[in-house]
């Protein structure tokens, strides 16, 4: 096979939970999915429903009590002679000293908080050259030249300036983009994005997808975007994973998500997006019920007390797994073949 | 709210041993077997006594009989058992009278002796200089200082959450002007502060006046902390939605703070004053180490403390420092039980 | 900027002087004055004060003024740069103090430094490792220092000195350095001896530290800068003691200005029962006596010690924190 | 006085008393001392009114001012209007007027009878004119010249001032050592015709707390220490004394008690209280009341001698022994006999009894002073307790020890505990024993401004047995030395038979009298008067202590 056709990230049934005294939270449970160099996977879902945890899983970050307990992500690196090797980072050491190279190295993270995600004491050019610095092996003069650079590639106007400020000296946008040159320093390969846009306005929103996608065409990046925004994902996405409580409920490509979605949740959440077309005044369809507490996990099929669908003595009883309902599209789901 | 505090195991412990000396205090009377004042000087110094447990087989907890004198050379008391004299002890014995809860007359205690007055034969922690039953005197003096200490912190509970609720809630001038106080306030040394006003109070006080005059100075000490809490949590209370919208629903302000604001920050205010408890017993034992707090005769803790704090307490009669295990053990209790409570009243510690 | 800095002179400048109207207030509150305790002194060791004496003494000192006259002669011999002559060292004042205030610096200083070595990392492995055995054990060894009242922590551990490493008995210098001239030998006796009262002193502080460090870097920690810091690959240690660690320390900056006074005043009760030659005990038998010169400017000065101190401890986090450096700049 | 006198004579009609100086004695700074010194301090200091407003009692007989005449250059004449007996006394006592330097220098007292005068001058507005003289002062931090030549001659303050006595100050008391120099030109030499004193330096550091004190002399940090060193740590420094090397010397004192407990005779508030104060019964039954034995096994470690206010027996003022357990015994059955009998014979519930107004339960309040040599409080707190078998609550009150004094002035005290130190040499230190003192007076400072006064001021006492024993005292001035000590015995028995003051345990170590000493030291007295009078140690040479080897 070619290394094109291969994912860079192959991340297959992972679990990760919470050990709280009051009790264990799954709070992934079971969630696969593959990521292409150059594509851009999407996770959508609810708030609660994973997606954070499932992107600091990958990275190993997830705080205590939480802990990666099983399944695994396979990442493809390249290694010293130029070939390619695959890791499992669920096995490595989360303290570990490879684990930290690919950190910021071959996986970066962006955050939806670009004020609070930078640290307010300490200015945007120190953890950049920090970055820099850890991941390239630069002196000090020639990391703070990456970094101005950086800059200038986000689209920082002044970037010689802006290097020696502080995040909350930068207006909201800027900070944004400052926060992925910040995560672009190590020039890794895939982007965790999660929730990008969300404290923006619309058109800057507009303005970071921009300069994402254009990252993503000049690096070759891959993106996992990690967003309740289903307007971003298509916008923006290759592929769809779809969450519920911990688990994919469904996954594809993203036009077949959006034209023949198959899961229950997943209708209901493209249900709720409000279009231009419709009448005005016309209520917009919510989801009924709310996500359940994560300590009353349901028995079965965690959708099934909101489910349209819901089929008694079989959602209730048994759990569905993801199971492919064509080449590209998988589903967990009893609508679509029996336990 | 439960469930992070219990995550807290110290706490757990914590506030187990503070019910458990809320006990004491309120059967204080039950549990010492001897009226603190009574001395003797036969029996000045006596080590704390040995009980034995076991007599013939069967568990029939008895102490020894004893004679006192002083040695000559030594100048020490020394004190010799008599093995022939065994002396049975016996729960819910009869000793001296007193009322329970200050109410039900009575003459039961907890433990006492069979044959013999226990006020003459039983001295589980010894005796002091004065030959003054050291476990009876201690059970009073429990009840005197963690009393003293839930008084200071109710009346600094009381300055504190008026003013800091003032503080916060209107803003503006009144919020600077009691801010500048409570500056001006922490700016003073707090000993001196004491000093001045402990020895400002009028002589002709009973010790029931003086003990409530300590417990009101301790008190204008602590209560800028609790004003500090009470106004910081007004003020981020004040931009929350629901008082907001109760304001413009037109509620009266008394009505918004008593029913909307207060619960909201009970849990602040009771780790909070948890907190300032143990800072109230500390501050007690102090004033009296310097002699301005509670003085003899009265029992407290800082009392007992002071008697032991000598030379000769140390090298001769090392007993004496018991007090300050109670001492020590109620602060930790008071802190980690706080502790706790904060913790779990707000996660992030604010 | 400038006129936040001179509102604050502005505000310090009105406390220094209420602070000076309490301190006189404090030392005059005791019923009597100095000439009553004195008559009292020299009863006590059987001498003789004659009543037409007392009211000499009582004109020579002023004390038969009303208490605001006192007051302001009091103000405008301080405004001057005089504080008086002790009444009961007969010595003025400045000299008095002079001979302790030092001292006392070291010791405070000292203990200050030890406090925060002591609590720093306490309160960042407690914090970062919560709830663990770890965590109780530490908490619990920072808690001990303020359970145990100091004075009783203080003549124990003296005692145990004496009788188990025939150690010196109080005070900051053996007895053949107390009138010697500054020496290398004579620092190194007075190092000797800081280690007991700076350690008491310390281990009151102690509990209070940890636990202001423990709650503001818990609330640090769970920030998103700290996840994004692990995320680009530094160590647990960096990402910690660089970030939230820092952050954290911030607030600290504005408890410097309270601490020096505090531990100054705290260290009152310890440097009685060890006889440290500081400011504490002088303050304590100044008011006792009611040497009201000297209390005075102890109290005025450890008042204005804290004000000048919270302002310090202002430019410090201003100097420190961009946050409040830079409002406004943009 | 009597050290640096040659001799002295007393005239047979006692109206004068003539001191004769040494030839050739100089101050430490090697300036003669002469008749002029006493001539400048009794001319410029005594009879200038800035410094002295009004004369000094201890100068005075019988409200008569003395005067000091010259007589030549070694001799001086003190001269009083009528006969003064106890003159010399006076000089040779630890009194204001005698006492040599360790009293005159005392705080700013401007007695003692001589200055070095070619010191003093500069600082004396007579010498260098005010202006100069304030000048000075205001240059030193002081207010004014007086306050600044009280500074320049109290010794323990100013190294300067020359002195007669074996050391002299090199760095002043208020600072944190005190170190004592010795006096090259003191005047006493030993047999071999050495030079007093043996010891080059004393050096005294300050202890600013108590404990620290006794520790340190418990490890032998102190070469000499007894004041301070407290009864209830005696079985302490024993223990340590040979594992350290040190001697331990009591010496008991020559006072009735350590701890009396003074009923206030001018008492004018609680009118019951008044009445019952005033009936001697009733505080005999108090004496009576108490188990001395106890308070002496606990407090003086068995050491002392229970009984009543009397002076030791050995003493010329004592009126005998049969007088140490007059009322001083207890005895409940006559003490509740008495009680009854005088009207107290109602009780409450708990055995206490009622006052006779209907008022509830007799309480007498008890003041003590915290931080006294022996502890007054704690030995109340137990007298209280014994006294519950006679049915009598006493409400025991501890005050700082200025505030006890501040009470006793404004006549708040009902029963004040105090100790009777001094008062063995009745005639030169009275108030422990009599009311006659106003700065002073448990037993009422009202009769004190009366009899100070001579009946313009204060209040007589109601008592004819008080006002006997003091018109006893007031006579006893003029009187020759045997006669002076009838009328002592008399006034002790009178005091004693009448019990206004109740006595408890005395003739202790408890004040100053635990000495712990070196063994490096020689010539240390195993035992040593311990009297007020005595300035210990003086009594013991210290000019003569020496480090052995």
């Amino acid at each position: 096979m070619a290394a094109a056709d291969q994912p860079i990230l192959d991340v297959r049934d992972l679990r990760t939970y919470f050990f709280r005294e009051e009790g264990t939270v799954k709070a992934v449970d079971g969630a696969s999915f593959e990521v292409f160099a150059g594509r851009t996977v999407g996770i959508v879902g609810e708030s609660g429903c994973g997606k954070t945890v499932t992107a600091k899983s990958i990275l190993r970050i997830v705080e205590r009590p939480g802990r990666v307990v099983g399944g695994q992500i396979y990442l493809r690196r390249a290694a010293h002679n130029g070939q390619a090797s695959t890791v499992d980072l669920a096995t490595l050491d989360p303290d570990g000293a490879e684990i930290r190279r690919i950190r910021g190295g071959d996986i970066a993270l962006v955050f939806q908080e670009p004020m609070s995600s930078i640290s307010p004491v300490h200015t945007i050019g120190n953890q950049m050259v920090e970055t820099v610095q850890l991941h390239t092996g630069l002196g000090a003069s020639a990391a703070r030249e990456q970094a101005i650079e950086m800059l200038r590639l986000v689209g920082i106007p002044k970037p010689e300036r802006r290097i020696d400020e502080y995040a909350f000296q930068l207006s909201g946008g800027l900070r944004q983009r400052a926060m992925i040159a910040l995560a672009l320093g190590g020039h890794p390969r895939i982007l965790i994005a999660d929730e990008p846009t969300t404290a923006l306005d619309v058109t800057t929103q507009a303005q970071i997808l921009d300069l994402l996608r254009h990252l993503q065409a000049q690096e070759q990046m891959a993106i996992v975007l990690i967003t309740h925004n289903l307007g971003v994902v298509a916008e923006m996405c290759d592929e769809v994973v779809v969450m519920y409580l911990g688990r994919v409920v469904e996954r594809g490509p993203v036009d077949a998500i959006f034209h023949a979605p198959k899961h229950p949740y997943t209708r209901m959440l493209l249900r709720s997006i409000p279009s231009i077309h419709a009448q005005v005044r016309t209520k917009l369809p919510t989801i009924a019920g709310s996500i359940p507490h994560p300590f009353n996990r349901p028995r079965g099929c965690p959708f099934h007390p909101r489910c349209p669908d819901f089929m008694p003595g079989v959602c209730d009883q048994n759990e569905p797994e993801l199971r492919a309902v064509s080449e590209s599209q998988a589903v967990s789901c009893f609508l679509y073949g029996a336990p | 709210m439960r469930w992070r505090f219990r995550r807290h195991k110290l706490a757990i412990v914590g506030s187990i041993v503070v019910i458990f000396f809320y006990t004491v205090v309120l059967f204080a009377d039950f549990l010492a077997y001897a009226p603190p004042t009574e001395s003797e000087a036969q029996r000045s110094l006596l080590a704390p006594q040995g009980i034995h447990w076991v007599d013939h087989g069967r568990i029939d907890p008895y102490v020894y009989g004893f004679t006192g004198r002083r040695d000559p050379l030594t100048l020490k008391r020394v004190y010799t058992l008599d093995p022939t004299k065994k002396i049975s002890l016996r729960i819910f014995a009869h000793g001296f009278p007193y009322r329970l809860f200050g109410l039900i007359p009575t003459d039961r205690h907890l433990i006492g002796v069979v044959g013999a007055r226990t006020e003459d034969t039983l001295f589980v922690l010894g005796t002091d200089e004065q030959g003054r039953d050291l476990w009876s005197r201690l059970m009073y003096a429990t009840r005197t200082s963690l009393i003293i200490g839930l008084a200071g912190v109710t009346i600094a509970l009381f300055l504190g959450v008026l003013l800091g609720g003032i503080s916060g809630f209107y803003g503006g001038g009144v919020d600077t002007a009691i801010q500048r106080v409570i500056e001006i306030l922490r700016s003073i040394p707090t000993i001196p502060l004491w000093l001045g006003l402990a020895a400002a109070l009028p002589n002709d006080w009973t010790i029931g006046q003086v003990y409530f005059a300590i417990t009101l100075i301790i008190s204008l000490i602590g209560w800028t902390e609790l004003a500090r809490v009470v106004r910081g949590r007004f003020l981020s209370l004040r931009e929350e939605e629901f008082v907001m919208a109760a304001e413009l629903a037109g509620s009266s302000q008394v009505r918004i703070i008593l029913s909307h604001m207060v619960p909201s920050f009970l849990s602040h205010i009771i780790a909070a004053t948890t907190l300032a408890l143990p800072a109230m017993i500390v501050s007690e034992t102090s004033l009296s180490f310097l002699g301005l707090g509670l003085r003899p005769p009265a029992v407290s803790w800082g009392v007992l403390l002071q008697q032991a704090q000598n030379v000769q307490a140390l090298a001769i009669s090392p007993w004496l420092l018991i007090p300050a295990i109670p001492v020590i053990t109620v602060i930790l209790a008071f802190n980690f039980t706080g502790d706790g409570l904060r913790d779990a009243a707000d996660p992030y510690g604010h | 900027m400038l006129a936040y800095l001179s509102r604050r002179v502005v505000l310090a400048l009105l406390t220094v002087g209420a602070i000076s109207v309490l301190s006189f207030v404090i030392i005059r509150l005791p019923p009597g004055d100095y000439i009553s305790s004195y008559i009292a002194s020299v009863s006590m060791s059987g001498g003789f004060v004659s009543e037409q004496e007392v009211q000499v003494l009582r004109r020579e000192y002023g004390l038969d003024k009303p208490v605001y006259v006192q007051y302001l002669r009091w103000m405008g011999m301080v405004v001057q740069g005089r504080f008086g002559v002790s009444l009961e060292y007969r010595r003025p004042v400045s000299e008095v103090i002079g001979d302790r205030l030092w001292l006392t610096m070291v010791v405070a200083i000292a203990a200050v430094v030890l406090t925060w070595a002591l609590a720093l990392p306490i309160g960042i492995y407690s914090a970062v490792r919560q709830y663990s055995l770890g965590d109780y054990i530490a908490t619990f060894v920072g808690f001990i220092g303020l359970a145990v009242p100091s004075f009783m922590l203080a003549l124990v551990l003296m005692y145990l000195g004496f009788k188990y490493f025939n150690a010196n008995i109080g005070g900051l210098f053996s007895g053949e350095f107390d009138l010697a001239p500054w020496s290398l030998a004579k620092v190194w006796d007075l190092a000797k001896h800081l280690p007991l009262p700076t350690l008491i002193l310390a281990l009151a502080g102690t509990a209070q530290l940890i636990r202001i460090m423990r709650a503001n870097l818990l609330d640090e920690l769970s920030k998103p800068y700290v996840v994004t810091a692990r995320a680009r690959g530094l160590s647990e240690r960096r990402v910690i003691l660089k970030y939230p660690v820092r952050v954290a320390l911030n607030p600290f900056a504005s408890t410097i200005g309270y601490l020096l006074p505090y531990v100054v005043s705290g260290s009152i009760i310890v440097s009685l029962v060890l006889g440290l030659p500081t400011v504490g005990p002088l303050l304590l038998r100044a008011l006792v006596a009611q040497d009201m010169f000297l209390a005075g400017t102890i109290v005025l000065l450890l008042g204005v010690l804290t004000v000048v101190g919270t302002f310090l401890s202002d430019l410090m986090l201003l100097w420190i924190d961009p946050r409040i450096r830079l409002e406004g700049t943009r | 006085m009597p050290s640096i006198a040659q001799s002295w004579l007393l005239s047979e009609d006692g109206k004068s008393a003539t001191i004769y100086l040494r030839k050739g004695h100089k101050w430490s700074d090697g300036a003669p001392f002469t008749a002029d010194d006493f001539v400048f301090w009794y001319e410029d200091i005594y009879l200038n009114t800035d410094i002295q407003p009004v004369p000094n009692p201890d100068f005075m007989v019988n409200g008569k001012s003395g005067v000091l005449r010259k007589i030549n250059d070694t001799t001086v004449r003190f001269e009083f209007p009528e006969p003064n007996y106890l003159f010399l006394d006076i000089l040779a006592g630890s009194t204001a007027m005698g006492g040599g330097m360790a009293q005159q220098g005392y705080e700013d007292r401007t007695m003692g009878a001589y200055r070095p005068a070619h010191y003093i001058k500069q600082f004396h507005p007579k010498y260098v004119g005010k202006d100069e003289a304030d000048r000075k002062a205001k240059a030193a931090g002081f207010p004014s010249w007086v306050a600044y030549i009280k500074n320049r001659w109290d010794w323990r303050l100013n190294p300067d001032l020359p002195m007669l006595t074996p050391w002299k100050t090199a760095t002043p008391i208020n600072t944190p050592t005190w170190v004592l120099e010795r006096n090259p030109y003191f005047y006493e030499v030993d047999t071999a015709g050495n030079q007093l004193p043996y010891l080059d330096r004393i050096v005294m550091t300050l202890a600013e707390n108590l404990e620290v004190l006794n520790l340190r002399a418990i490890a032998g940090e102190y070469d000499l220490q007894e004041r301070h060193t407290a009864m209830p740590k005696i079985p302490v420094f024993l223990e340590n004394r040979d594992k350290v090397g040190y001697n331990l010397a009591l010496d008991p004192a020559l006072n009735g008690c350590d701890a009396v407990l003074q009923t206030n005779q001018a008492y004018d508030g609680d009118p019951e209280i008044v009445a019952w104060l005033h009936t001697a019964d009733f505080r005999r039954a108090l004496s009576m009341g108490i188990d001395r034995d106890q308070l002496n096994e606990t407090f003086w470690l068995g050491l002392g001698t229970p009984g009543s206010v009397a002076p030791n027996e050995s003493l010329p003022y004592s009126p005998g022994p049969e007088w140490r357990n007059k009322w001083a015994t207890l005895d409940l059955a006559q003490a509740n006999g008495l009680l009854d009998k005088v009207g107290l014979s109602k009780k409450d519930a708990d055995g206490y009894r009622l006052r006779t107004d209907g008022k509830g339960r007799l309480r007498l309040e008890i003041a003590t002073a915290a931080g006294s040599f022996i502890n007054h409080t704690q030995i109340s707190e137990m007298v209280k307790e014994q006294w519950k078998k006679i049915g009598i609550q006493g409400d025991v009150k501890e005050f700082e020890r200025s505030l006890h004094f501040t009470r006793m002035r404004s006549n708040e005290q009902q029963i004040a505990v105090w100790a009777n130190d001094g008062s063995e040499v009745l005639y030169l230190f009275p108030r422990h024993a009599l009311p006659v003192d106003p700065v002073e007076a448990f037993l009422g400072k009202p009769i004190a401004d009366w009899y100070a006064s001579k009946g313009t001021a204060g209040k007589a006492p109601k008592d004819p047995e008080l006002l006997r024993a003091l018109d006893l005292f007031r006579s006893a001035n003029g009187k020759k030395t045997e006669e002076r000590y009838k009328i002592a015995q008399e006034i002790w028995k009178i005091l004693v038979d009448q019990v206004y003051s109740i006595g408890t345990v005395g003739q202790s170590p408890a004040v100053m009298g635990v000495r712990v000493m070196s063994r490096k030291l020689g010539n240390m007295a195993s035992r040593q008067i311990n009297a007020q009078h005595c300035r210990t140690p003086g009594s013991s040479q210290p000019s003569t202590y020496y480090f052995k080897g």
